[in-house]
């Protein structure tokens, strides 16, 4: 029981954190703090990614002298690619977020919805 | 703010410093960590930081929104077009091995050329969309002097 | 050990920052927390020896992620959530199911750090092995990115691309020579006295014009 | 030599064209560009189709890095099918773009609107074309960003709150693709999808794996709008620019489509589908949805958002063919997905075309429209009569063999689903039918004249399309066959 | 010109009128010549094919094959060139009729109503030379579709909703039912060609016989077996020259005879009866002949009346199919052609009433007949040839519709016939009755009111003529429906 406590805190810690972010993106009405909420869960799958990159006891895929033990570069390259995507959806997100304030006049799913509703 | 003196001269010599970092991120990514796309943020960055110390104004006069976007186009073209190259040197796309008689070379300017590209459109990106959320809210009176 | 510890306690102040981000309600708060959060991650990315991602995170996360939000809620000049009126039951549902549903998944994952893994075994040797001596690059991660996974990046970069093509397409011009809003028709009943009203005010500034010469 | 690179070119033609497109000066250049880059990839699909529909495969090592190091493109006769879906799709909406887009699109944009468009053309061509899950997932990103642009360029408000649900239901699909893609490699520790299907056999049985194939499902289904997570589709597809409806419309959710069909079938096997509750699992929710996306359809006031129902129920079919799990099923899958586009593109294009005149798809706006404006409704009413599954047109052939996959199974209750949901297409498309035909036009109405010519042409190729491919069904059936018998799943048997 | 040519341009040539006609809207004359042209050379090139056909001579033409294995092709064999020849004679002499009806009664876009009326015409060839199940249930769907136009013709409420109840009912049994028949048919057999002795024959079930029958027999829904009647009285909204036509004799027609055909070649005579597959659908046609026949009698609006009558009578047809015996079976075919002379006569009378005298309800017709004798005379003709009394046509095919009931010894089914030939009595003869011999409700005679235009009696005459005519030489329907029946 212990042993798979030590070689799992880190896969069941990371999956709390994204189910936080997860739930902040579903469960909450503000549309910035949505944003919030998905950036964390997208944090977290890339910590996700690379503990499975992990290697203890390893260094970073860099070649060095003396060194043998690199952990996996593989995950670190799709992680950087993914943060690439995270960060430009967050862009995209913000920009719809500043045009329906205009529009709007508020960012509060619910009160967006009634004015929809009103008309 | 635009007015503090003491901000004004770190940022004046502060920006070069960090451009220069960024040129070093830029082209010793292949032996460290780093590499087009963190220099491009870093160097974005820099402008960032000069914007807002010396306004929006200034800065566009510096890098004119249409130049900008010509930029981030070109970054891409880079890019594509070094993929195209080695298409048109018979090999695969991005196989940089035919860039040059000695297969290392080649991929040592395949990767060059690529972060490169990547540098140059993330950094024109990144200003793009910080001169976009600046601006915005702000109609033509903004940044006096 | 020492790794396990830092990791251990990374991975703690990253859950108190994740509740305390759900708890907040003063937006500009929970931007600095998500800052924090991004700083803390990049730090548990340099201890499980991803140096790249720790340097883009913190660049990426820390940096640009948080200063837009900054931004756009200096824009949107809102700070106060709204205290949401209804208990978010459902979410909570579909949230503990997705995790179950992960947390029995990893049962069967290999053990973290396990060097014996089949992500450590199948493809990532040739690349620790081979990397320098096909593309010339120490740093494997550079290798892997831009060579044999290149097009990836170019795919990226494509990426970011549209969302710079976005950004400008949806806030990029000033307010001033933004598109104008059309209305929606079906209360064009409402409208129309306004525009008439528009129409009239312009047609005297007209007239005006015309009695001053 | 070049020849080798085409299947590429497909993918990388438009990905260049975009940013030239960006830095071209506003007016009809951009389009013509446009133009010309679509109907160049509409080619290079149908080459490629030509050389792969009976059987053989096209592998492509991109960068010259073998698989699994490097990524492969790898097309057979379905990547094929779906890349010429997507581009004939692209090649008859940008000629009617032009008008519809000069009238919805503001001049100082235009330019910047079709570089999304192409960037949009690329992500969907890119997950068509590629062999690598973890590719599959960037160009996946790529089509939906610029969708999510594209949709949020429509001219009323709501598109803004429309495309901002898109990108959150998007973006959660995603994810959920990305952590299914990492429990697999955590697994396997490779990306490529035939090394990925050789490694995933002896451990089939992993908890990991089920959890990963779990999540990678739901995150398609988020991009699919499969019947429960469907919410995004009607507003999106309502207050997008009308080109944009068509385009989406006719290819977003098909892609998606394609997608499930290789994560299920490739990445897994259909032994797997069928020796997990997979396939109910897939029939129950194409059932739900056919009955009750229909049903929702009915009471829509909306023109475009009954169509976007329609499209959900149309993609339950889908699904439910692939929970049928045989080769037969499938292959109505992939003929209904082909058919589908073809007819759906036509009737956002005619919808479209009214909303050109009147620049409102409400229903009580449309009043009386079909004798001002007889071509519009004419296909209109043939592509209707495709959607319901009147013989002579493309959507029976789907249809039938979708039902001859049911009662081949003796699962009566699905054929009966499926005539079901015929049906109730027929009570909503009639509805808008006698809209348009007998309600007394509104006085503005009366005044609408028919579409114009670069709207009409487009949308009656699509027309004959539907009719072509229902008397003529040799390249869809037999490229549906060949693509089966290449993913390997059996005939059904008791 | 080979017969394949023939064939397609029969079936093909209305289509090519239809467009004429659309492009010579603007000018009546022009448009209504193209009509009767095609008409009168669409009845030429159907005679020419008989003759081959009698000649012994085997009509098909493939088009496409749009499923492996099936085609959409057409295929001339006795039943269908019955059913063709009676459509196109019938088509020329309405059109003539339709003339002077539209122009008398000022109709609004009559183009329309001439080109949609055409395209219905080539449809229900289609339907009659259709090579096999799909091509014939291509065909039918199209004439659904196109004749909804001709329905809604008037564009009022009461038309639209009409309209509605029409297409609603006929696509929704088409698709719902008997495409899932045909389909299972398919999957049974693997194949949909007309064969025969059938193509189920020890292929299917004997248990499931009867459900797929019954698929079938309600599937079609232009039959109007009960309860899938409702959609023809709704479709009397429709110009009178519509209803002649189309309700009593194209759509309706095309209804029964794809029973028939689906009897005689997809289920074959001998699995049905061994089957027994029709023993409890008989009692739905004859419950539908006694109790439209009674409905019929309840209407005081002549087309409505007309409308539950045809209903009845196309559940003789029916259950001569049901029967499924030679005698029935060629009962069933006769009664197409008579039946179709003799109801058309009918609503041409009907319609010339309606132009004439603008009255639609018998209650007002009391001495109508004084005023136009010729229509009401018609009106007697064809009313004693549906009623199935000599010297006219219909006596025959009732004649051997009986046979078939004795010869199956439901003797039941025997009297039910007789039983609704003395409603036909009832509800049919009141009608000349009253007018020639009853008082207008104003007790005053009609002084202003002449008879239609020529053109409508003319029509009239020739179609109760013809009525007498096939009583005395009911060939060629007669060896026509001989063959069909299977022979010997």
């Amino acid at each position: 029981m212990i042993d798979i406590i030590i070689s799992h805190y880190n896969y069941w810690v990371v999956i709390m954190l994204m189910m936080a972010g997860f739930y902040t993106v579903i469960s909450r009405g503000n549309l910035i703090k949505k944003i919030t909420g998905i950036n964390i869960f997208q944090t977290s799958v890339f910590l996700m990614y690379i503990s499975i990159g992990y290697v203890s006891e390893g260094t970073p895929p860099i070649i060095a002298e003396g060194f043998t033990k690199y952990s996996n570069p593989l995950p670190h390259v799709m992680i950087l690619t993914a943060i690439v995507v995270g960060v430009s959806t967050t862009a995209l997100g913000l920009a719809l977020v500043v045009r329906i304030k205009e529009a709007y006049g508020t960012i509060e799913e619910d009160e967006i919805h009634d004015q929809d509703m009103s008309l | 703010m635009k007015h503090n003196l003491i901000l004004r001269f770190i940022v004046k010599y502060l920006f070069p410093v960090i451009a220069l970092f960024a040129l070093y991120v830029q082209f010793h990514g292949d032996y460290g960590p780093g590499g087009g796309f963190q220099a491009g943020i870093i160097l974005s960055v820099a402008f960032i930081f000069y914007s807002l110390v010396f306004g929006l104004k200034t800065t566009e006069q510096v890098l004119p929104p249409g130049v900008l976007r010509i930029v981030m186009c070109t970054g891409v073209l880079i890019y594509a077009g070094t993929g195209v190259t080695t298409m048109l040197m018979g090999g695969n796309f991005l196989d940089y091995n035919l860039l040059s008689q000695n297969p290392i070379e080649g991929q040592h300017l395949g990767i060059l050329m690529i972060e490169l590209g990547v540098g140059i459109t993330v950094s024109s990106v990144m200003l793009i969309i910080f001169f976009a959320f600046a601006g915005r809210g702000r109609p033509e009176e903004a940044d006096h002097d | 050990m020492i790794d396990t510890l830092i990791d251990v306690t990374l991975l703690a102040f990253l859950a108190i920052t994740a509740i305390a981000i759900i708890k907040m309600r003063n937006l500009f708060v929970v931007i600095m927390l998500f800052g924090i959060f991004s700083l803390h991650s990049a730090g548990l990315f340099v201890v499980m020896d991803a140096a790249d991602v720790a340097f883009t995170e913190a660049a990426v996360g820390a940096g640009i992620s948080t200063v837009l939000m900054l931004a756009t809620l200096a824009l949107t000049k809102n700070h106060k959530e709204k205290i949401p009126t209804h208990h978010a039951r459902i979410p909570l549902l579909v949230v503990l199911i997705t995790g179950a549903a992960l947390v029995y998944g990893t049962y069967d994952i290999p053990d973290f750090g396990d060097p014996h893994s089949p992500a450590q075994q199948h493809v990532k040797p040739r690349y620790i092995e081979r990397s320098v001596e096909e593309t010339g690059t120490p740093n494997i991660v550079t290798a892997v990115l831009a060579s044999y996974r290149g097009y990836d990046t170019l795919g990226e970069l494509t990426v970011i691309f549209t969302a710079g093509i976005g950004v400008l397409l949806l806030i990029g011009g000033r307010i001033a020579d933004r598109p104008l809003p059309t209305f929606r028709p079906n209360f064009s009943s409402k409208l129309r006295p306004i525009l008439k009203d528009k129409f009239r005010h312009k047609f005297r500034t007209k007239l005006r014009r015309k009695d001053k010469e | 030599m070049i020849e080798q690179n085409f299947s590429l070119l497909l993918v990388v033609i438009p990905l260049i064209a975009a940013p030239v497109v960006a830095m071209l000066p506003n007016g009809r250049l951009p389009w013509l560009l446009v133009l010309v880059v679509t109907w160049l990839c509409l080619a290079l699909a149908s080459w490629q189709l030509s050389v792969v529909s009976d059987g053989d495969i096209i592998s492509y090592e991109l960068g010259g890095w073998a698989p699994p190091w490097g990524i492969e493109y790898r097309i057979d006769a379905m990547n094929a099918f779906v890349a010429l879906m997507v581009s004939g799709i692209a090649a008859i909406t940008v000629p009617y773009a032009l008008r519809s887009v000069e009238k919805e699109i503001p001049r100082q944009q235009i330019s910047l609107f079709y570089s999304a468009f192409l960037l949009c053309l690329v992500g969907l061509l890119g997950v068509a074309q590629t062999g690598d899950v973890f590719n599959l997932f960037v160009f996946l990103e790529i089509s939906s960003l610029s969708s999510y642009i594209l949709i949020a360029m429509g001219r009323e408000r709501r598109a803004l709150t429309a495309a901002y649900q898109y990108l959150v239901m998007g973006t959660i699909g995603a994810t959920f693709l990305l952590i299914g893609i990492g429990l697999l490699y955590a697994e396997t520790g490779t990306l490529n999808m035939l090394d990925l299907h050789q490694r995933l056999e002896p451990i089939i049985d992993h908890r990991t794996v089920h959890t990963g194939f779990a999540f990678i499902i739901v995150g398609i289904a988020l991009k699919l709008a499969l019947f429960p997570l469907h919410l995004w589709v009607p507003n999106a597809y309502k207050y997008a620019p009308s080109a944009i409806s068509v385009f989406l419309a006719a290819t977003a959710t098909k892609v998606a489509v394609y997608i499930m069909l290789r994560m299920v079938f490739t990445v897994f096997s259909s032994d797997f589908v069928r020796t997990t509750p997979t396939h109910l699992i897939f029939l129950m929710l194409g059932i739900f949805g056919v009955v009750f996306a229909s049903i929702i359809a009915i009471f829509q006031t909306d023109a475009k958002r009954l169509l976007a129902y329609s499209s959900v129920a149309q993609v339950s079919y889908m699904v439910l063919g692939m929970g049928l799990a045989s080769a037969l099923g499938v292959t109505a899958t992939l003929i209904h997905m082909f058919n589908h586009a073809l007819m759906k593109g036509a009737l956002f294009m005619a919808i479209g075309a009214m909303v050109y005149r009147v620049g409102i798809s409400r229903l009580e706006e449309l009043n009386g429209l079909g004798r001002q404006m007889p071509w519009t409704f004419a296909a209109f009413f043939i592509a209707g009569l495709s959607l319901i599954g009147v013989p002579g047109t493309a959507g029976f052939i789907s249809k039938w063999y979708l039902v001859l996959a049911a009662l081949e199974q003796q699962s009566w209750f699905i054929a009966l689903v499926i005539i079901l949901g015929s049906l109730l297409s027929v009570v909503y498309l009639w509805k808008v039918v006698e809209v348009l035909w007998f309600y007394p036009a509104t006085e503005s109405g009366l005044s609408v004249k028919e579409a114009p010519v670069s709207l009409l042409v487009p949308m009656w190729a699509l027309i004959f399309a539907n009719i072509y491919f229902g008397i003529n069904t040799e390249l869809t059936v037999n490229v549906a066959d060949t693509a089966v018998k290449l993913l390997g799943i059996p005939p059904y048997h008791e | 010109m080979s017969d394949q040519q023939l064939l397609l341009l029969a079936v093909f040539l209305p289509f090519a009128g239809a467009i004429g006609m659309l492009l010579c809207g603007r000018w009546p004359n022009l448009r209504e010549s193209i009509t009767l042209l095609t008409a009168a050379a669409v009845c030429s090139i159907v005679f020419t094919l008989y003759n081959h056909l009698s000649d012994g001579a085997q009509i098909a033409v493939n088009i496409a094959e749009p499923l492996p294995g099936l085609v959409i092709g057409f295929d001339v064999e006795p039943l269908g060139m019955l059913f063709a020849l009676v459509a196109s004679v019938l088509w020329l002499i309405t059109s003539i009729y339709s003339i002077g009806y539209m122009r008398e009664h000022h109709e609004q876009n009559q183009t329309r109503f001439y080109a949609m009326f055409a395209i219905a015409i080539g449809c229900t060839l289609g339907v009659a030379f259709a090579g096999n199940l799909l091509s014939l249930f291509l065909w039918y769907e199209i004439l659904t579709i196109a004749t909804y136009p001709l329905v809604a013709h008037a564009g009022t409420d009461e038309a639209r909703r009409g309209a509605r109840t029409y297409i609603g009912i006929l696509l929704g049994t088409s698709i719902g039912l008997q495409l899932l028949a045909i389909l299972i048919t398919y999957t049974v057999t693997g194949t949909l060609d007309f064969r025969e002795g059938g193509i189920l024959a020890g292929k299917l079930d004997p248990a499931w016989a009867g459900l797929l029958f019954a698929l079938f027999i309600f599937g079609i829904g232009k039959a109007a077996v009960m309860p899938f009647h409702r959609w023809l009285p709704a479709a009397m909204v429709a110009p009178t020259p519509v209803s002649a036509l189309l309700h009593a004799v194209a759509v309706v027609k095309a209804g029964v005879f794809t029973v028939l055909k689906v009897t005689i070649y997809i289920f074959g005579t001998d699995f049905i009866t061994r089957s027994g597959a029709s023993d409890w659908l008989i009692w739905f046609a004859g419950g539908t002949i006694l109790l439209a026949s009674i409905i019929a009698m309840t209407q005081d609006n002549l087309k409505l009346r007309l409308a539950y009558s045809t209903i009845s009578q196309l559940s003789y047809i029916v259950l001569g199919a049901l029967l499924a015996t030679h005698t029935s079976l060629l009962g069933g075919a006769l009664h197409i052609s008579m039946h179709a002379f003799a109801k058309i006569t009918l609503f041409f009378a009907a319609g010339a009433i309606l132009v004439a005298a603008n009255k639609s309800n018998i209650s007002e017709m009391g001495g109508l007949g004084r005023a136009m004798p010729i229509t009401f005379t018609a009106f007697l003709v064809a009313s004693l040839s549906i009623i199935g009394l000599p010297p006219f046509g219909g006596m025959w095919s009732k004649w051997y519709l009986g046979m078939g009931a004795v010869e199956t010894g439901q003797f039941l089914l025997l009297t039910v016939l007789l039983v609704s030939s003395l409603l036909n009595i009832v509800y049919l003869l009141p009608v000349p009755v009253r007018g020639f011999f009853g008082q207008s409700s104003d007790g005053k005679t009609y002084t202003q009111i002449k008879e239609a235009p020529v053109s409508c009696l003319f029509a009239m005459m020739l179609t109760s003529l013809a009525c007498l005519l096939l009583f005395f030489y009911p060939d060629p329907f007669y060896a026509l429906a001989f063959d069909a029946a299977g022979g010997s």
